[in-house]
C-alpha cells in the first residue's frame, strides 16, 4: 500500500526536472539570456542523474558555475564562481566548432512546428508589430547536437505554424540539411514535445499533471502530433526538489523566472 | 589621456560619428557615465554597435533620437522585460536595424582588430534569417578549398568605442575585473578608445594583471574615472546592478514622455552640459 | 583522463596522425614528455604543425624521422643558433616544408577552432613568398565588399594537439603559468588534446584563475603529470631552459649519428618503452 | 681644448645607441626572435630620447617589459615583467590591424638592396642550400609605419642583390604598394644605410667609427647608393652606456648577442 506524499512544486520545479533528465553523464550543454531554468537544471543534473555533465552559462563564459545561488541575469558576476571561466570570445569560437555542443537550450517569442525559434521581429522584418530583444547566439543551434527549447509561455502567440522571422533554426521544409542534430525537445507550463524523425515535426510527448490534451492543443498555434498514448510528465521526486531548493533561496523557479 | 567624461564626449566622438561601439553586457559593465554625456552633449551617431547583448545604454542612446542605425544581436533587460525605448523605435520603424548575430558580431570585431577584410562565417548560419535580412552585411562565397557555399561577414571597424575596465595607470593601461566580454575586441578594432573606470590603478597593479584581463595603452585614447559610473548596470570587480533603478528606467521608457521624463531627472538634459 | 606519457601516446596519437600540432614557443613550454614518447614508440606523423616559432620538440621529430611534412613558421634556437635536423631534412628535401607566417598559423587555429571555413588575411601578406611557396594552403580570392584581391588560408584543425600547462584538476580542467602563446588555440583547435603539465592543481586553483589562463577539460582529452617534463626547455612558472642541456642537443645533433647518439643517451631509443 | 674621454663601447652597444635615436616619443615598436638588440635600443630610448616609446617584445607579449636584466630569448618569462602583457594571438591581431605599429625591427639570413628579408629558404626553395629557420611574423612587415632591419653580419652572403625568399616584403621592383612605409633603416656592424625615396634602393648613411667605404662595399653583395659626404656614425655617449650596461649584466651586447 503507497503512502506517497504529496509535495507542492512550482511549473519552473516541474520543467528544470523535465530538462535535468534529458541530459546525459559528461555531455557539454550552454544556455544564453534568462537562463535560471536551464542552468538550475544542468546544476541539478550534475548532482543527479547526469554527472560530469559540462554546462557553459553563455554570456558569462562561466563552466559549470556553482549557482550559489541561483541568479536571474546570465552575465552576473556571481557565476564566476565556477569550476573554470572562458571568455565570452572563446565561448563564440566554442559554439562554432560543431561538434564540441551537445545540447544548446534555446528560446523564442515565436517557436514553430518545426523547432524553429524567434527572437527577433514579429510581423514585418522593417516594421515590426513587436520588436523582439534579438537572437544573440541563437543562429549556432544548428550546429548543436540537440536543441531543447523551453518557454515559459504556452499559448498561441508563442507556438505558431511559422515563425516570422528565424533567430534559431530548426528542421526546414525544405531539404537543407542541419549541422548538428536539430531540436530534440520542447519544455513548456503544459507539456513536454520530441519531434518525429521522419517528418521533423513537434509531437506532443508529455502532459503536465493535471493538464489535458484538449487544453495543449488549444493554446498552441500549429498541429502537434498526437501518439496514441500520452504519458503524463513525471513530477519531480523529494530529492530533486530539495536540491532545486538549495540552489534558489530566493524562488527565481518558483516566481517564474 | 585622463579627461572628464565632458571633455571625451565634446573632443573625441563627432557628431554624426559613423560607427560607434558600446561595450558591457546586458546590464553588466556599460559604460553609463559616457553614454549620458553622449545623451547631454546630444551626439547623433549613424551607426550603433552594441556587444551581443546590450541594455541599458542602447536603449536610452536610441530613446533620445540619437541614433540612425543599430547593430545588435540583442537588446532587453532579460528576466526585467523588453527594451522600451529599442521597442518604440524599430516598431515605428524610426530606426534601421541591422540585425546581426553573436558570430558576426565577435568575429567581425576580430576581424577588425586584425586588420582581415572580411571574415568567413560556420556553416549553418546562413540557416537564420540574420544574413537574409541584412544582406549590407553579408556576403555568400564560394569556398576556395572545398568548394561549399560560404556565408561571410564584414569587418566591424569603429570609429570610436566606449568600453568600461576597473582601474587604469597614468599611461592608459587599463584591466577588466571579473568577466570582460567583447570590451577587449571592442577597443582592439576601433581608432579611438574611451575607457570608463571606476579608479586610478595602483603602483604595479596592472603588471600584475594576466595578460588577457590588460589592455595596453598604446590602445587606450583616453580614460576617464566615474566611480560607480556604470549605475545603474553593474561593474563587475566592483557591485552589481541596480534593480529597482533599471526597473524606474523601464517604467518611465514605456512612453515617449516618460522616456523624457527619465532623461531629465538623471542629469540628462542638454541644459546639464559643462564646459 | 590522467594516463602516462606511454598510455597517452599509445592510445591516443594513432601511427601517421594526420596532423599533430605541438605546442610552446621557441625553447619555451614544449611539452617534451610527450615528444620523447612519440619518439620512443617511433610514431609517424603526416604533417606536423609547430607554432609560429619552434624548437626543440620539432627538430627532435623531424629529426627522428618520424615527419613526412612540417608546417611552420620558424624552427630554430634563437641565439644557439639553427635547427640542426630541420636543416638537414629540408636541405636533403626529405621533409616537405609547408611555409607559413604567424598570421597563417594563428588565424588558421582560430579558424579550426570556431569553425570557420577559411579564413581572410590582413593585406600586404601576400606580398612575401609564404603563400605562393605553398599554394595549397593559400588561395586568391575578391572581397565581396570591396573587389579587393585577398589572400585566404585554410584553417588548421589539428587531429591530436600536444601542449603544456602548468597544472590540471581531476576533471581535466588546466591553467597557465606565464605565457601561453598559441597553445590554448592549440587544443580549441584539435580533436584530440593531451595536455603534459607539472603538477595537479590544489582544490580550488583553478577556479581562482582568470578566464584566459585555463582551458575547461571539456577541451582536454588526457592529462599526463611530468614534473619538468619540458626541460630541457623551460617551464614558464616553474623553471627556465636548460642551455647547457639545449647546446648539448645543438652539438650533438650536427650529425645524424650525433643526433641517434642523443636519441639514446637521452631514454628515447624504442627499447625504452613501457608497456 | 677638448678633454673628451675615450669610451670604449662594442659593436652591440652602438648598434642599440644607433637605434635608439631613430625611434620617436609616443611610438609603437615590436620585434621578434633574437631581439635584445632591439630591445636594449627601446628601453635606451624611452629613458633618454623618445618618453613615452611603447615596445611588444613579440613572441611573449610583453609590452614595455623593464629588461631587468636583458634576456636572450625573446619568450623568456622575465620579459613578463614589464609594464602590460598581451597573448601572443592579441599580438597578431595588433601586427594585423596596419596603424598600430611605427617600428618594425626586422632581420635576415639575407638581406637585399630594396630591403627584401629572408629567414627562410636559401637557394631553391624546395632543395636549399640552407634551409633558415623561417619568418615568423615577417610578413606583417608590410602594414608597419617603418621597418628597421638590423644584422649582426655585415657580409657578401648576407647583404645580397636578391634575396631568394621574401619572408619580409621590402621595397617591390615593380608596381606593388607597400601598406606600410616599408625599410627606412639599416644598422649593420659597419654602417648606417636609409632608402632613397625615389628608387626605394638602400642608400649608406653613415659608416661606424674606424670602418672605410671601400670596406662596406666589398663586404655588401649589392651597389649600395653612395651620397656624396657620409658622416660618421655616432658613437654611445658615456650616458648611454651607463643605461645599456645597467639593463645587460651579463653582456649580451658586448659578447654578440
Amino acid at each position: 500500500m503507497s503512502t506517497a506524499v504529496e509535495v507542492e512544486y512550482s511549473t519552473g520545479e516541474l520543467m528544470a526536472a523535465v530538462m535535468a533528465r534529458h541530459l546525459r553523464p559528461g555531455e557539454v550543454a550552454i544556455m544564453g539570456a534568462v537562463s535560471a531554468l536551464p542552468q538550475a537544471a544542468c546544476r541539478l543534473a550534475q548532482l543527479t542523474s547526469a554527472p560530469g555533465l559540462w554546462f557553459i552559462a553563455g554570456g558569462s563564459g562561466a563552466v559549470n558555475p556553482h549557482l550559489d545561488p541561483l541568479v536571474a541575469s546570465s552575465c552576473d558576476e556571481r557565476l564566476l564562481d565556477a569550476d573554470a571561466v572562458m571568455t565570452l570570445p572563446d565561448v563564440i569560437l566554442v559554439e562554432g566548432r560543431g561538434d564540441l555542443i551537445d545540447i544548446f537550450f534555446a528560446g523564442g517569442l515565436q517557436i514553430d512546428a518545426h523547432g524553429n525559434c524567434n527572437l527577433g521581429p514579429i510581423g514585418p522584418w522593417r516594421h515590426p508589430t513587436l520588436r523582439g530583444p534579438g537572437g544573440v547566439g541563437l543562429p549556432f543551434v544548428s550546429r548543436a547536437g540537440r536543441v531543447v527549447i523551453y518557454s515559459m509561455s504556452h499559448d498561441r502567440r508563442t507556438f505558431v505554424e511559422h515563425v516570422d522571422f528565424v533567430s534559431g533554426p530548426g528542421f526546414a521544409a525544405g531539404s537543407v540539411a542541419l549541422h548538428g542534430g536539430g531540436p530534440a525537445l520542447i519544455v513548456t507550463p503544459l507539456c513536454t514535445m520530441d519531434f518525429d524523425s521522419d517528418t521533423h515535426l513537434a509531437r506532443l510527448a508529455t502532459l503536465h499533471p493535471g493538464v489535458t490534451l484538449a487544453q495543449v492543443l488549444e493554446s498552441t498555434g500549429f498541429a502537434p502530433i498526437v501518439p496514441p498514448k500520452l504519458e503524463t510528465t513525471p513530477v519531480p521526486t523529494p530529492d530533486q526538489l530539495a536540491i532545486l531548493r538549495g540552489l534558489d533561496p530566493t524562488g527565481l523557479l518558483r516566481g517564474g523566472a | 589621456m585622463f579627461l572628464s567624461s565632458a571633455e571625451a564626449i565634446e573632443r573625441l566622438v563627432p557628431q554624426g560619428t559613423g560607427l560607434l561601439a558600446v561595450g558591457g553586457m546586458h546590464m553588466h559593465n556599460n559604460p553609463m557615465e559616457l553614454v549620458r554625456e553622449l545623451v547631454r552633449r546630444r551626439r547623433g551617431v549613424r551607426r550603433l554597435l552594441t556587444s551581443p547583448s546590450a541594455s541599458l545604454a542602447a536603449d536610452l542612446l536610441i530613446g533620445a533620437g540619437l541614433v540612425d542605425e543599430v547593430a545588435t544581436a540583442y537588446i532587453g533587460f532579460e528576466h526585467l522585460g523588453l527594451a522600451p525605448a529599442y521597442r518604440r523605435a524599430a516598431e515605428s520603424a524610426a530606426i534601421n536595424v541591422v540585425e546581426l548575430c553573436e558570430a558576426a558580431i565577435v568575429h567581425g570585431l576580430y576581424a577588425g582588430a586584425g586588420g582581415l577584410p572580411f571574415i568567413a562565417l560556420p556553416a549553418g548560419l546562413e540557416l537564420s534569417d540574420v544574413s537574409s535580412a541584412n544582406p549590407e552585411h553579408f556576403r555568400t562565397l564560394t569556398d576556395p578549398f572545398t568548394g561549399d557555399r560560404v556565408l561571410v561577414a564584414a569587418p566591424l571597424r569603429p570609429n570610436v568605442s566606449l568600453i568600461h575596465a576597473i582601474a587604469a595607470d597614468e599611461r592608459g593601461n587599463v584591466f577588466f575585473a571579473g568577466a570582460h566580454f567583447t570590451d577587449r575586441l571592442m577597443a582592439m578594432a576601433a581608432k579611438t578608445v574611451i575607457v570608463q573606470v571606476e579608479r586610478m590603478a595602483e603602483a604595479g597593479e596592472i603588471a600584475a594583471q594576466p595578460a588577457e584581463s590588460v589592455l595596453p595603452g598604446f590602445l587606450v585614447t583616453a580614460v576617464v574615472v566615474a566611480p560607480r559610473g556604470c549605475l545603474p548596470t553593474a561593474s563587475h570587480g566592483a557591485y552589481g546592478y541596480d534593480e529597482p533603478g533599471l526597473r524606474a528606467y523601464l517604467k518611465l521608457a514605456r512612453t515617449a514622455e516618460g522616456f523624457t521624463e527619465y532623461v531629465q531627472v538623471n542629469g540628462m538634459a542638454p541644459s546639464e552640459v559643462t564646459a
